[in-house]
């Protein structure tokens, strides 16, 4: 049979002709290049459309009652809420930085909801609203942000890891984490009470990070190691400034055809969507016919981080496009029409939300900082007799400050330790 | 090998004329596109965004999309790719967005950039250039405040430097780019916005030296990128209480240019080497090592060293604990003054 | 559209039950995973049957003439000639290593012959008919396997890059090369005489290199800059004692799909369909329409390297098997049929392998050891005084066992350098 | 932290009952997978073939596909899959098929091996090792002879171990599968099929520490892994001409047990350093920089070094004047004592 070829439209190659100048003001059209590039190709899954009409799907079934809805839409509404209300905080200087995730309540919460007790999680640096399903309070995700530590959950109580900020270094572990639970016969195993003891991983990623070699390495162990592992890359159309095209010609999902395993694009600001087809996933894993991929798409609708200054790449239009596929808006407006909510309910919920942000920044503003044996501490886990004694002439070194008026431990001060020859002074 | 240069660390930060180190990189870099069609700036947002730091920004607009590429998200991708780019003739400027994020990148690094001229037998050579905003000291999230250098020092084929001032970032990145061997480049991300003085005028004969910041008697501090600052205040310091530093800015790593350094520890007999890498098998085990095999009759102590401990890099709340300061650099020089 | 699943075939899955003893003994299945993993699915492109009989290819036209036949077929016996006569070299102790190409003549032949002499190739570390057929004199490569460099011709001069021997770095290399070609204007310029001006790189891989991340993100990155560039792996059903069905569970040239550009699986045994199929790929690159990836289906018929010892992890009926798609033999035959040559010609060429093979066999005994001072050149182009002293003071402690009867530069004897106080003895 | 082997580097040698490092080593991964259900060997052709080096020989078919897994061709998927399992439970022990294979396993190694502990404040330990046949002297291709332990000495959080005779290979392989930390494992192929006495019954109370190999009084020679049988060479050239050497062990590179080495340079004033590893900011520089710091006034003369040249490791022709050998050694030993 004759190749599928790949042909360039003409005029479409910038290169080599584009001369200087040439990125100088961003088209519209290079702008929603992301979107341009991956929005084409079929078979998205969509259950809630963005206008609020509700449509079954065969190969994904959910049982849409009230009750379902209305948990998934204030857990959307909470985790927006002390998402927002972290961005405020950074803004104010009381943390280093924070890693938004509006817009991408829906793809979270439907992946999230979907997960068993017994599965594991491992996200990226931006899963908020999955950190939010595994029981970790949203309180605990303020140390990374502060500065105070590295992580601040117990990633194996909660089944959710920590955050691993090298792009793409979890898709591996993860893999590695679900093979564990194949060997331990926990996959498939036919027994009774299966899907409560059958065990299932999920990592999370983004569009950017499929380039990384760890995430093919990763889906390479999965397909040969038989791994049930799900996929789940939230392609929300950036990596920072770069378009999602700059990685790749065709929807993401597509990868997964080169493996070998299932490949599925679902409306990623679709919570009911994105519960259907991660719960059907997941599944598939737990049975044994894992791996399988999800790329959920949806839109960065803030910046990067809060230091990232998006104006300088992307064109607001864009941002006011997705707008209108707000993933909390559509399960309000059904909710409504359905009856399946009063306005009691969303008053109740907006209530519990704004406790919810007091209760977060009363708690951020009044974060400890740990003291310097921190530096020291869980570098190993049995003793290392070169460690210790570091730690114990740094912290003779600093008592050495004691009593020093101008100083404090380790501060930039001018009178230095009198634990040395320096003392005599 | 050896250049004096008269710019302390932080003169000149009060100077209408200065600029900061950012602004004098992206001087550089326009520079030296200006000067070779075939020089390329090639990383992670490094076009429209001018890089997460702006060192590259409107170098897109200026020179284009085929000049300034936006690579996608994978750092082996950027050097194996600009390796390939430098077989064919250009002269890849590949940025690392910060420190933490090179090892995806390292075995490039190691098995083809260091060691492409050496197998060929010098039919090519590999005039890269590998740009590593490094160090820590901005309250940053984790592997973003690392110092990687000495895994770099230890690998033949590559030279690394690293700039401390303005002056030197501008004239060392252009320095960098006309090499034929490739070179890591070491940037303070915590210093690029300390001004400094800056003449475009007269090009040093070399940057790729050591430079004696400030002559004095009694000891010798050596360090290198964002920790020169620091020894500019611990020499005021010093002299406040009578007494004299010799500070020197090692510029490059490797090769270490130690003829400086000796010359100076024969004068002084005393050295302090400060690093905010780990101490452990790290360039300044280097330097006291070499040093003392080159210099032992000089040396009245050894050489002691103010490098950060054999940790991961801390949470940023605690990083100062962690970085070299003034007052750890005094006490070493109390320290080794007392032996 | 329901989503393609993954279901593992009843009792093929060998974990969690497999228990101790369950590798004891390969099976014949086991052995032969490697084909049986992808010698299904659709579309081999052939063009010379096994058994000698042509059928042209729609989308691959060649024009197949006597003279064509004859030169593939020399180039085919004499690399084999060279192939084997190193591998005897070796067993007889003049050479430390050998990577034989026994088996792939047809995929290096048909490839190395589709190039153009304004192309660019990237070898792994068996391309042995490639750098034939980039007029690399057999005898160049020698100086690899003996250990007296670590390469041996002019790889700009002759497009031939150095071999690569770390796993998957040069698909990197070559891409960003190809991107280079393309920067400077030398794809789909649309010139007048482009066929013979405009330019494209071919890189070649094997089957376990596919697993690497670097191969990976060569494809991304070659997807995202229209790099003109193509992909050519080696499928020999092995990566030393590994079956392809270790790397993955679809036919490799799948992975394409994945990023959007052509994937195609050749016969690896046929010349004429490698050259046809590769000469239209890098056509393809050369006008613009790159990347593209081939798949030559092909066997590893020798060992790993004569450092390898396949009968302790494949059987022999699976090489014996594959005897009979020789990738010379159908060649001779058809020749032969078609009348394209008389026995005179065969004979001709044979006598040309053996003048071949004395004069590769004389030059590598004859081969000299380089000087010290090898190890020091070439580091840096430019000069570093750090080397130079290392290498001044080596030579003078070298000079320093001059006269000393038992003693050669470097050898390990007693006797020791007279160049410092040990001199006094 | 110290322990006085009494195993010379290479004696027993022509005895009936001892064994090579190969096959000691396949014994103790051997016994630690009995012990422990848990302990899974991954890496490139572990399986049937049993690698390259055929150290895992047997075991896949003795404990099965499921403990014993012959991953795809990615280190990075070997070490990083590894990081996975050991958070699971389990304790990997992954093969890097040869030293210049390590780094496209890099990144996963230092960013998740040597940090996942700390990270997670001590919540997951990190119980993986990563065995690496390293060093030269095999006459092999580019890629097969390098000596990249002084990269992991430099990165906290790691622990470095290198064996020298088939007892220690026996004992440190099944005490770095017992470490909680992970655990570097440098294997001196060159030495693999040399024999040394092993008595199985008697573990010793630590195998991470110097082992004084040999007592003497005019020099101290320190080195570990593929050069000890040359310090056992050079201490009895020396003997022959009436220079009594003390050769060390160090076996541990990351945490150096230096208190062996001090104790010795107080005594004999002198010390050598050998590694086959280039010299710029490595493990022997580090060495140099500790005693010098702990014993300045126990040195009559400067810590010397004898290691690799700052060059790619050259073509297996020429090898032989790369690597340390009787003459260099005894060369080092004769300078430092020229003093
Ligand atoms: C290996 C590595 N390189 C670079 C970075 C810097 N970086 C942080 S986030 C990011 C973009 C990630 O984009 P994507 O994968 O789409 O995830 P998103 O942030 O959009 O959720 C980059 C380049 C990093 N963290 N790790
Ligand atoms: C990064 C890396 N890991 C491991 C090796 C060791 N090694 C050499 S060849 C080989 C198998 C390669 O198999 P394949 O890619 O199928 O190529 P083939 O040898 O079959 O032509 C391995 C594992 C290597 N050279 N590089
Ligand atoms: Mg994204
Ligand atoms: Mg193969």
């Amino acid at each position: 049979m004759a190749p599928e070829r790949w042909i360039k439209s003409p005029g479409a190659d910038t290169l080599p002709d584009a001369g200087p100048g040439s990125a100088a003001v961003p088209s519209a059209s290079q702008m929603v290049a992301g979107l341009r590039a991956t929005s084409q190709g079929e078979g998205l899954v969509e259950l809630l459309s963005p206008e609020g009409v509700l449509t079954p799907h065969p190969d994904y079934p959910l049982d849409v009652t009230p009750e379902l809805l209305r948990d998934l839409y204030r857990d959307m509404v909470l985790v927006r809420r002390f998402d927002r209300e972290a961005n405020a905080l950074q803004r104010q200087g009381q943390l280093g930085i924070w890693v938004p995730l509006l817009g991408q309540e829906a793809a979270q919460i439907g992946a999230g909801r979907a997960m068993r007790p017994q599965d594991m999680a491992f996200p990226s640096y931006r899963e908020h609203g999955i950190a939010w399903c595994r029981g970790i309070d949203p309180t605990e995700l303020l140390g990374i942000f502060r500065g105070t530590d590295h992580s601040g959950w117990d990633p194996k109580a909660t089944r959710f890891h920590d955050y691993t900020i090298v792009i793409g270094n979890q898709v591996l572990n993860a893999t590695g984490y679900a093979m564990g639970q194949r060997f331990d016969g926990k996959v498939g195993s036919g027994g009774p009470d299966a899907e409560n003891t059958d065990e299932a991983t999920i990592v999370f990623f983004g569009d950017g990070a499929t380039s990384q070699g760890d995430v093919h390495e990763g889906m390479v162990y999965a397909a040969a190691f038989d791994a049930p592992v799900v996929f789940y890359c939230q392609n929300n159309q950036w990596a920072i400034s770069e378009p999602v095209e700059k990685q790749s010609r065709v929807p993401l999902h597509k990868r997964a055809l080169g493996y070998g395993f299932p490949g599925i694009r679902v409306d990623g600001n679709d919570v009911l969507a994105c519960l259907a087809v991660t719960r059907w996933a997941l599944d598939e894993c737990r049975s044994g016919n894992g791996p399988v991929m999800i790329e959920a798409f949806t839109y960065r609708m803030d910046a990067h981080t809060t230091s990232d200054d998006p104006t300088r790449y992307r064109l607001a239009d864009e941002t006011e496009a997705w707008k209108m596929f707000d993933p909390i808006e559509r399960v309000r407006v059904y909710l409504t029409r359905s009856g399946g909510a009063d306005q009691a309910f969303f008053d109740g919920v907006q209530a519990e939300a704004d406790e919810l942000a007091a209760r977060f920044r009363a708690f951020t503003v009044a974060m400890p900082t740990p003291g310097p044996e921190r530096m020291f501490s869980h570098v190993y886990t049995a003793p290392h007799h070169q460690l210790d004694r570091q730690q114990a002439e740094y912290l003779e070194y600093l008592a050495g400050f004691e009593g020093d008026a101008e100083s404090g431990a380790g501060g930039t001060v001018n009178g230095h330790a009198g634990a040395t020859a320096g003392g005599a002074r | 090998m050896t250049a004096t240069s008269a710019a302390p660390a932080t003169s000149g930060a009060q100077q209408a004329t200065s600029v900061t180190m950012a602004k004098a990189l992206n001087m550089g870099l326009r520079a030296a596109m200006e000067a070779d069609p075939k020089v390329l700036v090639m990383g992670e947002d490094v076009g429209k965004l001018g890089g997460v730091f702006r060192i590259t920004d409107g170098l897109q607009k200026d020179f284009g999309e085929h000049r300034v590429l936006d690579t996608p998200l994978a750092e082996s991708g950027i050097i194996g790719t600009g390796v390939g780019l430098a077989l064919r003739g250009y002269r890849p400027v590949c940025e690392i967005q910060f420190d933490g994020f090179v090892f995806p990148g390292f075995d490039q690094i190691i098995s083809q950039v260091a060691k492409v001229t050496y197998r060929s037998q010098g039919v090519w050579s590999m005039p890269m250039v590998i740009r590593i905003p490094f160090g820590g000291g901005i309250g940053a999230v984790e592997h973003h405040a690392e110092s990687p250098e000495s895994f770099f020092c230890h690998i033949a084929g590559l030279r690394v430097v690293s700039c401390s001032t303005a002056a030197d970032a501008y004239w060392m990145i252009q320095e960098a780019i006309a090499s034929p061997d490739p070179v890591v480049f070491f940037e303070p991300k915590r210093r690029y916005w300390e001004k400094g003085a800056l003449d475009t005028a007269t090009a040093p004969q070399t940057t790729f030296s050591a430079a004696v910041r400030r002559e004095g008697t009694d000891c010798t501090v050596a360090s290198y990128g964002p920790s020169m600052p620091v020894l500019a205040k611990a020499a005021d310091a010093a002299a406040a209480e009578g007494r004299s530093l010799e500070i020197i800015d090692l510029r490059s790593l490797s090769p270490l240019d130690l003829e400086p350094v000796l010359a100076s520890v024969r004068k002084t007999g005393h050295l302090v080497v400060v690093s905010e890498a780990p101490r452990e098998s790290s360039i300044t085990s280097e330097v006291a090592a070499r040093v003392t095999e080159e210099a032992f009759y000089s040396l009245a102590a050894p050489v002691l060293r103010v490098a950060g401990f054999d940790t991961p890099y801390p949470p940023s709340r605690i990083e100062e604990e962690y970085l070299p300061d003034l007052d750890k650099v005094l006490d070493a020089v109390d320290r080794s003054l007392a032996y």
